[in-house]
C-alpha cells in the first residue's frame, strides 16, 4: 500500500496536532503515515537520524528540512524531483517566489513549504507596561525607556531564555531594527565582511549590551516558553520571539489585543523576518511511494490544512487563498505585513532559524553571539569575531 | 573486608553515630532528585507553577502516569511512552543477552586459549571501550543498509551487541582468570573439546559475572538514546527517543508532571533491576570481575 | 598400560624462556617414575608436555609406540591429576568421575558401575552427591585421583598430589597410592619435590636441576650413590651433611679435617681405586645424618665387627625428638652437622655429645666438576 | 584461535576509527567525501575557540568528575564496610542513580540547580534570601554543575565496586597490622587502600569512558551553556558533524579526543601491567 | 617476655556455634607452647582470642599480670606469624618489617639498625628492597618470621608457620625457629596440626579436639604416656598401630590376639598394677612403628638382655623406603600395621618378614572410654 514516512520534530502539543491533521488527509486519500519524530535540539537529532537513513540507503520520504539546507541535500543528489505536484497544485502561482526559490534546487521543486512563521516580534504585556507607566515601544529609544520603568516598578523588563538559538532571535531583531532591512540582507544573508565589521553593526551589538542588562540572571538556559511564561503571568514586560509564542499565550487563555499586545520589534515594523518550515522529498525507488510523495506535496499546500496547521501553530499560510477570517489579530497583521514587504524587499529570511545562510555559517555566527551574550566581548570585538565566524566555510 | 575489625561488636560509640549520620545524610543526596522526580509526577501543573520543589503533592493524582503511559504525544502518535517501552524490551532482551553470551565466549577464549597477541588483543579491546559512538554513526548506518537491517530492531541489537562486546569481554576475561588454568586442562585431559569445556565447565561458574554483565549492558542499552534515534528509525524507536519527544518540546507547554512520570517510566525497568539483583552486582564484582 | 620414552625434548617458551634443555627418560610399562627437583626446574612442564597441553618444541615423546608430539591431549590416553585437584566445581564427585567417560560415550549404567568400583577403591561411597566445595582437602584429593582412575589410560600424571596436605594425610595418601600402582600395574609419571615421596614411590627417580636430569636411576641407587653434590643433597630428609676436607694416607686412606689448627682424621674403609687417585687433594665428603649417631648406638647397630667408626665429641646446638631418633644439630669441625641419633643418647642443647661417623656409607666429590667420585 | 566476535568487534572499532581518520583528511561536509585534502580540517578546529573552551572543560569536568567519584566512591565503601545495619538497603540507594539514563538525570538536575525552580528557590522561600548558588547560569561556573550531577549518578557505582574491592582484601592482612598495633584509619590508609590498587585501575577506566564521552548528561543539564561556556568535545563533534554539515571538522575533533585517550590510557595500562608484574 | 595463663576460656560465635568449650592452659615466662589438633578444633580460634582478634566469650586470659581480656590486640604487646604469611602486599620487605616498629614511633635509626639486624639473622639482607610478590614461599616465610621477630614482644603467636613449605624448608625453618626460641628466651604458642613440629619444637603441648584439651604435657610424656586413644593416634607419624585383643595371664601378663581360629599371644613385661586389674577383659593395645621391627634388629638393639620380644611372621604389603629406615605395611591378624624396619632387612611386597613387638614400650587403652590405662 501508499506510504509515506515523514521525519519531522513537531513533538509538541500544539505541533504534533497540526501533523496529526496531515496525516488524517493522507489517510483520508488512501496513502498511510509512519510517523518519524525526533525532537531535540532545534532538529539536531533529527538530522542525524536523517543522514544515517540516507547513508543507510533507505531515506524518509519526507523531512522536515528548511532554508540553504535544502540545498546543500540537493547537492548530494538524495532529493526527488516533484515539480509535478506544484504544476498540479499551481504552486508558482499561489506561492511567493521568495518562497518557493527556496523550495527549488536547480529550478526544480524538492521540498515544499508547509507556513511562514514571523520571527521579528515583540510580545508585550500590556497591564505590566500600564502599572509602570509605559507604553509598547516602536523604537529602540521607546523600548529602553519601557523597559527602565518596569525595572524601576520591580519586574523583570525583558524576558529572554539563554538559549545560543533565543539570543541570535534577539540579535537579528536588534540588527533588523538597527541597520534596516538592506543593511540586514547584506550584513546576515551576504555575509558582506564591510558591513559585518561596520559601525552599524558595532552598534547593533552594543544596543544588545544594553538589552543584556534587562534580562534577569537566571534566563541562561530557560525555555522560551518559560519565558513567554514570565510574560504571561506579569513577572515580566517583554519578550523578543516568533509568532509561534502566541499559542503559550492563548492556550493560558489569553486574548490578542487584551491581554497581551503583539508588536513589530523596535524598528522593524516596515520589515518582515520569516522562518519557513518546509517538507524535503527524498528520492524513493518505488513509483507508488513516488505517487504518495505527490500526494504528499499537495496535501501540504491545500488550503484546508493551511489554515488547520497555522491556526493550531500560530503562524501563518504559505499561499495565497487561505480563508484568514479564523486567524486572530496578530496572524492578520503578519499576512498583511509579509505581502506588503514581499514587495518592498523587506522581507528578509531568520538567520536564527536557518533560513538566511548554510548551517555551518549559521552555526559559527551563532556561537559568536551566544558568547557575546555570556562574556564582556566588546561590540568591536564581537564584529570582528562575527566577520570571522562568516568566513566558515 | 571480612576481618572483624570492631570487636565492640553492635555497641553504640560516637564514631558508629557519626559514621551512621554521614551515610545516612549521603542517602538523602541520592536520594533528592528521585523524591523531587516522585512528587512532582503526582503533583498538578497549577502547583508545579506556583509550589515548592520539596512541597508535598496537595492532591495527589496518578494522572500524569496515566498520560505519559498512554496517551501522551511523541509526534503524530498519542499513545504514549507504551509501545516505544515495548520496542525497548524486544531490542534489550536480545542484545543484553546475546552481547554477554558472546562477552562470556571471548572471555573464556582470551583467558584460557591463550594464542599468541592475546594480550595486544585485550588492550586492543580496552581501547575499543573508548571510542565516541558518534563516530560509527554514519559508517554503521551504511553497513546496516546494506544488510538491509537499517530501521530495524534486528539492526539497533545487532549495533548495541557491536559496542558492548568490549565490556563484556572485559568483565568475563577478568572473571575468568580467576578460574585456574588446571580446571581447563583436566577437561581437556577427560576428552572434551572447545565448547564442551565451555558449556559444562565455564558456563555453570559464571553465574556471579553474568548477573553483573545484565546489569551493565541492561543499563547502558536501555538507556542509550544516540543508537536508538539514528538505527531505530520509525518502527523500532525505544523509549528514551519517545522520552526526547516528550520532553525536549519546541513549542507549546511544558506539562512537567508528565514529564517527570514519563522519566521515571523510562528509568523503571533499569530501577527494578538494580533493586532486585543490586545485591547480586556487588558480589558478582567480588567474584572477580574488578582484579584488573 | 604404556611405556614412556621421551628424547632429547627441549621446551623454550614464547617469550624465550629456555626451561628444557634435552630431556632423555625411559621407562617401561607398569613402572613408576618420579620427577623431582627445586621450584621452577621444569617438572610441571614436562609432564604438561607429556599431557599434550603444551607444545613440544623440540625432540620426541612417545607413548608405547606412538609418537604423540602431535596428538591433541584428549587423544594420548592419559589420565592426569593435578596439584590444585582440579574439581569441577560445579558438578557433585559423582559427575566429577563419570566426566570423562561421558564424553568418551561409555554407556551409562558402565558409567555407574566403574564410579561406585573406583569410590568403593577409595572408600567415598558416601561423598558421591557432594560438590567438591563440601568435601576436606583429603576427600578431594581422593576424588581427583578417582577421576583418574576411572579411566583406564595408558599412563597417568601425577603433579604434586599430595603437596597441599597435612603430613598426617600425606602419609596415608602415599600408601594408598603405592597400593594403587600395584593393583593396576600402572604406568605413572609423578612430579613431586618432596624426596620422602620420591624415595617411597618410585621405581625410577629422575632428578632435575634447571631444565637437566641430573641423575635418572632407582631410588636406592639415588640415596646411596647421588651423582653429584646437587642430588646429594637434594634428596634425603634431613639433608646429607657436607664437609670439604683432604685425602691424606693414614690409617689406609683418611679423610683430613682442619679447622684452626686442629685437625680430625675420619679413616675410609674399602676406598675405591678411584678415591685413591685423590689422595693429597682438597674433596667433599658427603655424609648423611643417620650414618653420624651416638656412639652408643652405632656400636650396637655395626654389622662389621671390624670396622669401628671414628668418634668425635661435638657440642650440641638444638634437638629435635621425633619420637623414634632425636635429631641432633651440632658444630663439627666449624661446619654444622645433623646427625640421628637415639633417644636414650639423651644429648641436650650446649651440652657435649660424642658422634659416630660411618664412613663406609659415605661419598665423596670433586670440589670443582661437583660429581661424584668413584 | 581468535574468535570470529572479537575480530568483528575489532574490526567495527578500528575500521571505523581510520575511516573517521581519513575523514578528518578530508572537506566533507553534510556527507562524507572521499577526496583527500590535507589537514585543513585541523588548522580549522585548533583556530577555534570554541573546541578550546570544549577540551578544557573535558579536562576540569573529567579530573573532577574522577577526583570526586574516587574521594565518595572510596569513602563511602569505607563505611559501609564498618559491619553497618541496613547495609544492603543503603547500597542500593547509593547505586541506584547508575540505572538513571543520563537525559533523566540532567533533566531532574537541572530543575533542582535552576535558581528560580529549585534550590536557591527554595532556599529564599524557606526564609534564607541571602543564599545564592546559580552555577547554572554562571557561565564560569555551569561546567562544575555537570560535575555534581555526573558525581550524583556515578559515585554510587564507584562505591561498588570499591566495596567488592574492600570485601576481597585478604583478611589475614589487616589482622596482621592489627597486632602490630596499628590503628583503624592508618590499617586503611597504609594497608587497605594500597593493595586495592587493581580497583582503582578498573574504576578509572570506567570513569574515564563515561567522562570522555559525556554528551547525554551535558547535553540534559546545559546543553553546553550558558553560550558555549559548558561545551565539551563529545557535544562539540555530534553538533559540527550532524547539525553543522561539518563532517570532516567533527572526524578532527573526534581523533583529537581519540589521541587524548590513547594518552590517558595508554601509560595507564602500561603502569598497571608493569604493577601487576611486580607489585603484587 | 611474660607467662600466659588461660582459664576455662569458652567461644561462641555469634551464629551460636560453640567452638571453645572451656580451655585451661599456663606457661612460663620462656616457654614454648604448642597447640595441636585435627582441623577446625579451635587451635586458630584460641590463638585469635590470645591477640585480641576474636572476643572472649567466657573465662580469662592473662599475659603476664594482665587480664587482656578487653585490651585492643594493638596494646597487648604481642607478635604473630600468619599461616598465610599475611605480608603487607604493597610494602617492600623493608618495610614490612619495619610498619610495626614506625607505628610504635620507633626512631629511624634505630628502625633501620633493627631490620638489619633481623635481615641478617634470617639471611635475606639481600631480599630487603623486594616485594613479597617476587619472593619464594620459603622467602616469604621467613619475611613473616622477621616482621615477628623485630618486636621485642611480650608473647610470640605462630598460626601454622611452616604448613605452605616444601619438606625441605620445612625442616630448615623448625630449626631456625628452635634456635630463635633459645636465643630469645621468647615465650612462644605455635599452632600446627603437624606432629613432628609439635614433637621437635615444644615445651609443652595441648593437643586439642573439638574445642576440648585432651592432653597437656611435655612432647615425650604425651609421645610416650599418651592420655587416651585420639592422643595416642594423633601424635606420631606414621601414626600408633592399635590392636584390639584381651589380657591373659599367661607369662605373667599377656595380650592375647585372635583371628579366625589362631591366638598370637604377645607376653607383656613389667606389666602395671593398674593393667593386671584388667586381666580377663578387652583392651586395646597401642604400639608404635618402631618398636615393631625386624627381629634382627630388634635382637641388635635391645638394651635389656633379658627381655625378647616376641616375633611374628607377617605377610608385607607396601614397603617404603624412607633412606635411613623402611616403613613396612603388612597384615598382622587382620589389622593392617605399619613397622619401621632396617633397609637391611630388605622386606619384599609379597613377601614374609618376622616381625618383633616391643611390648616393653606399648600401651593400653579402655576399649569404652578410649582412656589410658595404668
Ligand atoms: N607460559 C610460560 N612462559 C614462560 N615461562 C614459563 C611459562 N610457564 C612456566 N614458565 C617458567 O618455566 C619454569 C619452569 O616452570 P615449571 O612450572 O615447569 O616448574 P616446576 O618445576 O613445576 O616448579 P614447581 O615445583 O614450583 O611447580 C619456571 O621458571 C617458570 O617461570
Ligand atoms: N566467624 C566464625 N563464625 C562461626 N564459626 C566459625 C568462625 N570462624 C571459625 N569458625 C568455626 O570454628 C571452628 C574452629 O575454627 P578454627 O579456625 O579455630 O580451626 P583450626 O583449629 O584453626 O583449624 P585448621 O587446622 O583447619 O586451621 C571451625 O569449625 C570453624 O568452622
Ligand atoms: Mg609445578
Ligand atoms: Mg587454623
Amino acid at each position: 500500500a501508499p506510504q509515506v514516512e515523514v521525519l519531522h520534530y513537531w513533538t509538541s502539543g500544539g505541533e504534533a496536532r497540526s501533523a496529526a491533521e496531515l496525516k488524517k488527509i493522507m489517510e483520508s486519500k488512501g496513502v498511510a503515515w509512519k510517523d518519524f519524530a525526533v525532537a531535540g535540539g532545534a532538529g539536531e537529532n533529527a538530522a542525524t537520524a536523517l543522514k544515517a537513513r540516507v547513508m543507510a540507503g533507505s531515506p524518509p520520504t519526507a523531512a522536515q528540512i528548511k532554508g540553504p539546507s535544502i540545498q546543500e541535500w540537493g547537492q548530494e543528489g538524495v532529493l526527488a524531483n516533484i515539480d509535478q505536484a506544484a504544476v498540479e497544485g499551481k504552486w508558482d502561482a499561489s506561492v511567493p517566489a521568495v518562497v518557493t526559490n527556496v523550495m527549488k534546487y536547480k529550478g526544480h521543486y524538492v521540498a515544499v513549504p508547509v507556513n511562514v512563521h514571523r520571527v521579528n516580534w515583540l510580545w508585550v504585556n500590556p497591564a505590566v507596561l500600564a502599572k509602570a507607566g509605559a507604553k509598547a515601544p516602536t523604537s529602540f529609544a521607546e523600548f529602553f525607556d519601557a523597559a527602565d520603568k518596569i525595572k524601576k516598578a520591580g519586574l523583570v523588563a525583558l524576558a529572554h531564555g539563554g538559549q545560543p538559538w533565543q539570543d541570535a532571535t534577539l540579535f537579528e531583531s536588534v540588527v533588523l531594527g538597527t541597520g534596516g532591512a538592506e543593511f540586514y540582507k547584506k550584513a546576515l544573508v551576504q555575509l558582506d565582511q564591510a558591513s559585518l565589521t561596520s559601525p552599524t553593526m558595532i552598534k547593533s551589538f552594543e544596543t544588545l549590551a544594553r538589552m543584556k542588562t534587562y534580562i534577569d540572571k537566571d534566563a541562561a538556559g530557560r525555555d522560551w516558553n518559560l519565558a513567554t511564561a514570565m510574560v504571561i503571568n506579569g513577572k515580566a514586560g517583554m519578550q523578543f520571539m516568533g509568532d509561534w509564542a502566541k499559542g503559550e499565550f492563548t492556550a493560558a487563555g489569553k486574548v490578542p489585543g487584551k491581554d497581551f499586545l503583539c508588536v513589530a520589534a523596535p524598528g522593524t515594523d516596515k520589515a518582515f523576518t520569516f522562518n519557513i518550515d518546509s517538507l524535503a522529498m527524498f528520492k524513493v525507488k518505488d513509483p507508488e511511494q513516488q505517487k504518495a510523495q505527490l500526494t504528499l506535496a499537495n496535501a501540504v499546500l491545500s488550503p484546508a490544512f493551511q489554515e488547520t496547521f497555522n491556526l493550531n501553530k500560530g503562524s501563518i499560510p504559505v499561499r495565497t487563498g487561505v480563508p484568514r477570517d479564523k486567524f486572530d489579530s496578530c496572524a492578520q497583521k503578519s499576512m498583511d505585513d509579509m505581502a506588503a514587504t514581499s514587495k518592498t524587499g523587506a522581507l528578509v529570511p531568520s538567520l536564527a532559524h536557518g533560513m538566511a545562510v548554510n548551517t555551518a555559517k549559521a552555526g559559527a555566527i551563532q556561537d559568536v553571539i551566544a558568547r557575546f551574550m555570556n562574556s564582556n566581548m566588546t561590540p568591536q570585538a564581537a564584529a570582528q569575531a562575527l566577520a570571522k565566524a562568516a568566513k566558515t566555510m | 573486608m571480612a576481618a572483624d575489625l570492631h570487636l565492640e561488636g553492635g555497641r553504640v560509640t560516637p564514631g558508629r553515630i557519626f559514621i551512621y549520620t554521614l551515610l545516612v545524610l549521603v542517602a538523602l543526596y541520592y536520594l533528592a532528585p528521585l523524591y523531587v522526580m516522585l512528587t512532582t509526577s503526582v503533583k498538578t501543573l497549577d502547583q508545579i507553577r506556583e509550589g515548592n520543589l520539596l512541597d508535598f503533592p496537595l492532591s495527589p493524582t496518578t494522572a500524569a502516569w496515566a498520560k505519559a503511559w498512554s496517551t501522551a504525544c511523541t509526534g503524530v502518535r498519542c499513545e504514549g511512552l507504551a509501545p516505544y517501552f515495548w520496542n525497548s524490551v524486544q531490542m534489550v532482551i536480545p542484545a543484553v543477552l546475546i552481547s554477554s553470551l558472546i562477552g562470556s565466549l571471548n572471555g573464556y577464549v582470551l583467558a584460557h586459549w591463550r594464542f599468541p597477541g592475546h594480550n595486544v588483543v585485550f588492550t586492543a579491546l580496552m581501547v575499543g571501550c573508548f571510542i565516541p559512538f558518534q563516530v560509527v554513526i554514519l559508517p554503521m548506518a551504511r553497513l546496516l543498509g546494506m544488510a538491509d537491517l537499517a530501521n530495524t530492531t534486528t539492526g539497533l541489537v545487532l549495533v548495541h551487541i557491536i559496542y558492548g562486546i568490549a565490556f563484556t569481554t572485559l568483565f568475563f576475561r577478568n572473571y575468568y582468570v580467576t578460574v585456574p588454568d588446571e580446571l581447563v586442562n583436566a577437561a581437556r585431559i577427560d576428552g572434551a573439546g572447545f565448547f564442551t569445556i565451555y558449556r559444562r565447565i565455564i558456563f555453570p561458574l559464571s553465574l556471579p559475572i553474568f548477573m553483573v554483565c545484565f546489569i551493565w549492558q541492561f543499563t547502558q542499552i536501555w538507556n542509550d538514546f544516540l543508537f536508538g534515534v539514528v538505527f531505530g528509525g520509525a518502527d523500532a524507536q525505544p523509549v528514551t527517543v519517545a522520552l526526547n519527544n516528550l520532553v525536549n518540546t519546541s513549542t507549546g507547554v511544558t506539562e512537567y508532571n508528565v514529564n517527570m512520570a514519563a522519566a521515571i517510566i523510562a528509568a523503571l525497568p533499569t530501577l527494578a533491576i538494580y533493586l532486585v539483583a543490586g545485591k547480586y552486582f556487588v558480589r558478582g564484582l567480588t567474584a572477580g570481575a574488578v582484579k584488573g | 598400560m604404556a611405556s614412556l620414552s621421551i628424547r632429547n625434548v627441549r621446551k623454550v617458551y614464547p617469550n624465550g624462556a629456555d626451561i628444557l634443555k634435552g630431556i632423555d627418560l625411559d621407562i617401561e610399562d607398569g613402572q613408576f617414575l618420579i620427577l623431582v627437583g627445586g621450584s621452577g626446574c621444569g617438572k610441571s612442564t614436562l609432564l604438561n608436555m607429556i599431557a599434550g597441553l603444551e607444545t613440544v618444541t623440540e625432540g620426541e615423546i612417545r607413548i608405547g609406540e606412538r609418537v604423540v608430539n602431535h596428538v591433541p591431549p584428549k587423544e594420548r590416553d592419559i589420565a592426569m591429576v593435578f596439584q590444585s585437584y582440579a574439581l569441577y566445581p560445579t558438578m557433585t564427585v559423582r559427575e566429577n568421575i563419570s566426566f570423562g567417560l561421558g564424553i568418551r560415550k561409555v554407556p551409562k549404567a558402565e558409567q555407574e558401575q566403574i564410579v561406585n568400583r573406583v569410590a568403593e577403591t577409595l572408600q567415598m561411597t558416601h561423598l558421591l552427591d557432594r560438590k567438591p566445595a563440601m568435601l576436606s582437602g583429603g576427600q578431594r584429593q581422593r576424588v581427583a585421583m578417582g577421576r583418574a582412575i576411572a579411566r583406564d589410560p595408558a599412563l597417568f600424571l601425577f603433579d604434586e598430589p599430595l603437596s597441599n596436605l597435612d603430613a598426617k594425610l600425606r602419609v596415608e595418601m602415599r600408601a594408598e597410592i603405592k597400593l594403587l600402582h600395584q593393583r593396576l600395574g600402572a604406568t605413572i609419571v609423578y612430579v613431586t619435590h618432596d624426596q620422602i615421596e620420591a624415595m617411597t614411590l618410585g621405581d625410577r627417580i629422575a632428578v632435575m636441576r634447571d631444565g637437566v636430569v641430573q641423575q635418572f636411576g632407582s631410588p636406592q641407587e639415588i640415596y646411596d650413590n647421588p651423582a653429584n653434590l646437587y642430588v646429594a643433597g637434594f634428596i634425603g630428609s634431613p639433608s646429607m651433611n657436607f664437609l670439604r676436607g683432604r685425602l691424606v694416607a693414614e690409617h689406609g686412606l683418611s679423610f683430613a679435617l682442619e679447622h684452626g689448627d686442629r685437625t680430625t682424621l675420619l679413616p675410609i674403609p674399602d676406598a675405591t681405586p678411584a678415591l685413591r687417585q685423590w689422595l693429597g687433594k682438597e674433596v667433599i665428603l658427603g655424609i648423611r645424618p643417620e650414618h653420624v649417631t651416638d656412639a652408643d648406638s652405632a656400636r650396637r647397630a655395626s654389622t662389621d665387627a671390624a670396622y669401628h667408626p671414628t668418634e668425635v665429641d661435638c657440642r650440641v646446638e638444638i634437638t629435635e625428638p621425633t619420637g623414634p631418633d632425636t635429631l641432633v644439630f651440632s658444630w663439627f669441625n666449624g661446619t654444622r652437622m645433623t646427625c640421628r641419633t637415639h633417644p636414650r643418647a639423651n644429648a641436650q642443647p650446649g651440652g657435649n655429645v660424642k658422634l659416630a661417623f660411618d664412613l663406609s656409607k659415605a661419598v665423596f666429590f670433586d670440589p670443582q666438576s661437583e660429581l661424584r667420585i668413584g | 584461535m581468535l574468535s570470529p566476535t572479537i575480530i568483528a568487534s575489532l574490526v567495527f572499532v578500528y575500521g571505523f576509527i581510520a575511516l573517521t581518520a581519513y575523514l578528518s583528511l578530508t572537506e566533507s561536509r553534510m556527507m562524507p567525501n572521499f577526496e583527500f585534502a590535507g589537514f585543513g580540517q585541523y588548522e580549522r578546529l585548533f583556530d577555534l575557540e570554541r573546541w578550546w573552551v570544549a577540551a578544557a572543560n573535558l579536562g576540569i569536568f573529567g579530573g573532577l568528575f574522577i577526583l570526586f567519584c574516587l574521594a565518595i566512591g572510596l569513602s563511602m565503601a569505607i563505611l559501609l564496610d564498618q559491619r553497618i545495619r541496613h547495609e544492603g538497603a543503603l547500597r542500593a540507594i547509593y547505586l541506584y542513580p547508575m540505572a538513571l539514563s543520563f537525559i533523566v538525570t540532567g533533566a531532574a538536575w537541572k530543575w533542582i540547580l535552576n535558581p528560580g525552580l529549585g534550590l536557591e528557590k527554595m532556599m529564599h522561600d524557606w526564609g534564607f534570601t541571602n543564599f545564592t548558588f546559580d552555577w547554572l547560569v554562571d557561565p564560569d561556573m555551569a561546567i562544575y554543575t555537570v560535575v555534581i550531577a555526573g558525581v550524583w549518578q556515578s559515585s554510587g557505582f564507584v562505591m561498588a565496586l570499591f566495596l567488592a574491592g574492600l570485601r576481597g582484601v585478604d583478611d589475614s592482612i589487616i589482622k596482621a597490622a592489627m597486632v602490630d598495633g596499628a590503628s583503624l584509619p592508618t590499617i586503611y590508609r597504609r594497608i587497605v587502600i594500597p593493595s586495592l590498587r587493581p580497583v582503582f585501575f578498573s574504576v578509572l577506566l570506567v570513569l574515564s569512558h563515561i567522562a570522555i564521552k559525556s554528551f547525554d548528561l551535558v547535553m540534559a543539564l546545559t546543553a553546553g551553556g550558558p553560550g558555549t561556556s559548558s561545551d565539551v568535545p563529545a557535544i562539540f563533534m555530534y553538533q559540527f558533524s550532524f547539525t553543522r554539515g561539518q563532517l570532516g571538522l567533527g572526524a578532527a575533533s573526534a581523533m583529537m579526543m581519540l589521541a587524548t585517550v590513547l594518552a590517558v590510557l595508554v601509560p595507564l595500562m602500561y603502569l598497571e601491567t608493569k604493577g601487576a608484574r611486580h607489585g603484587r
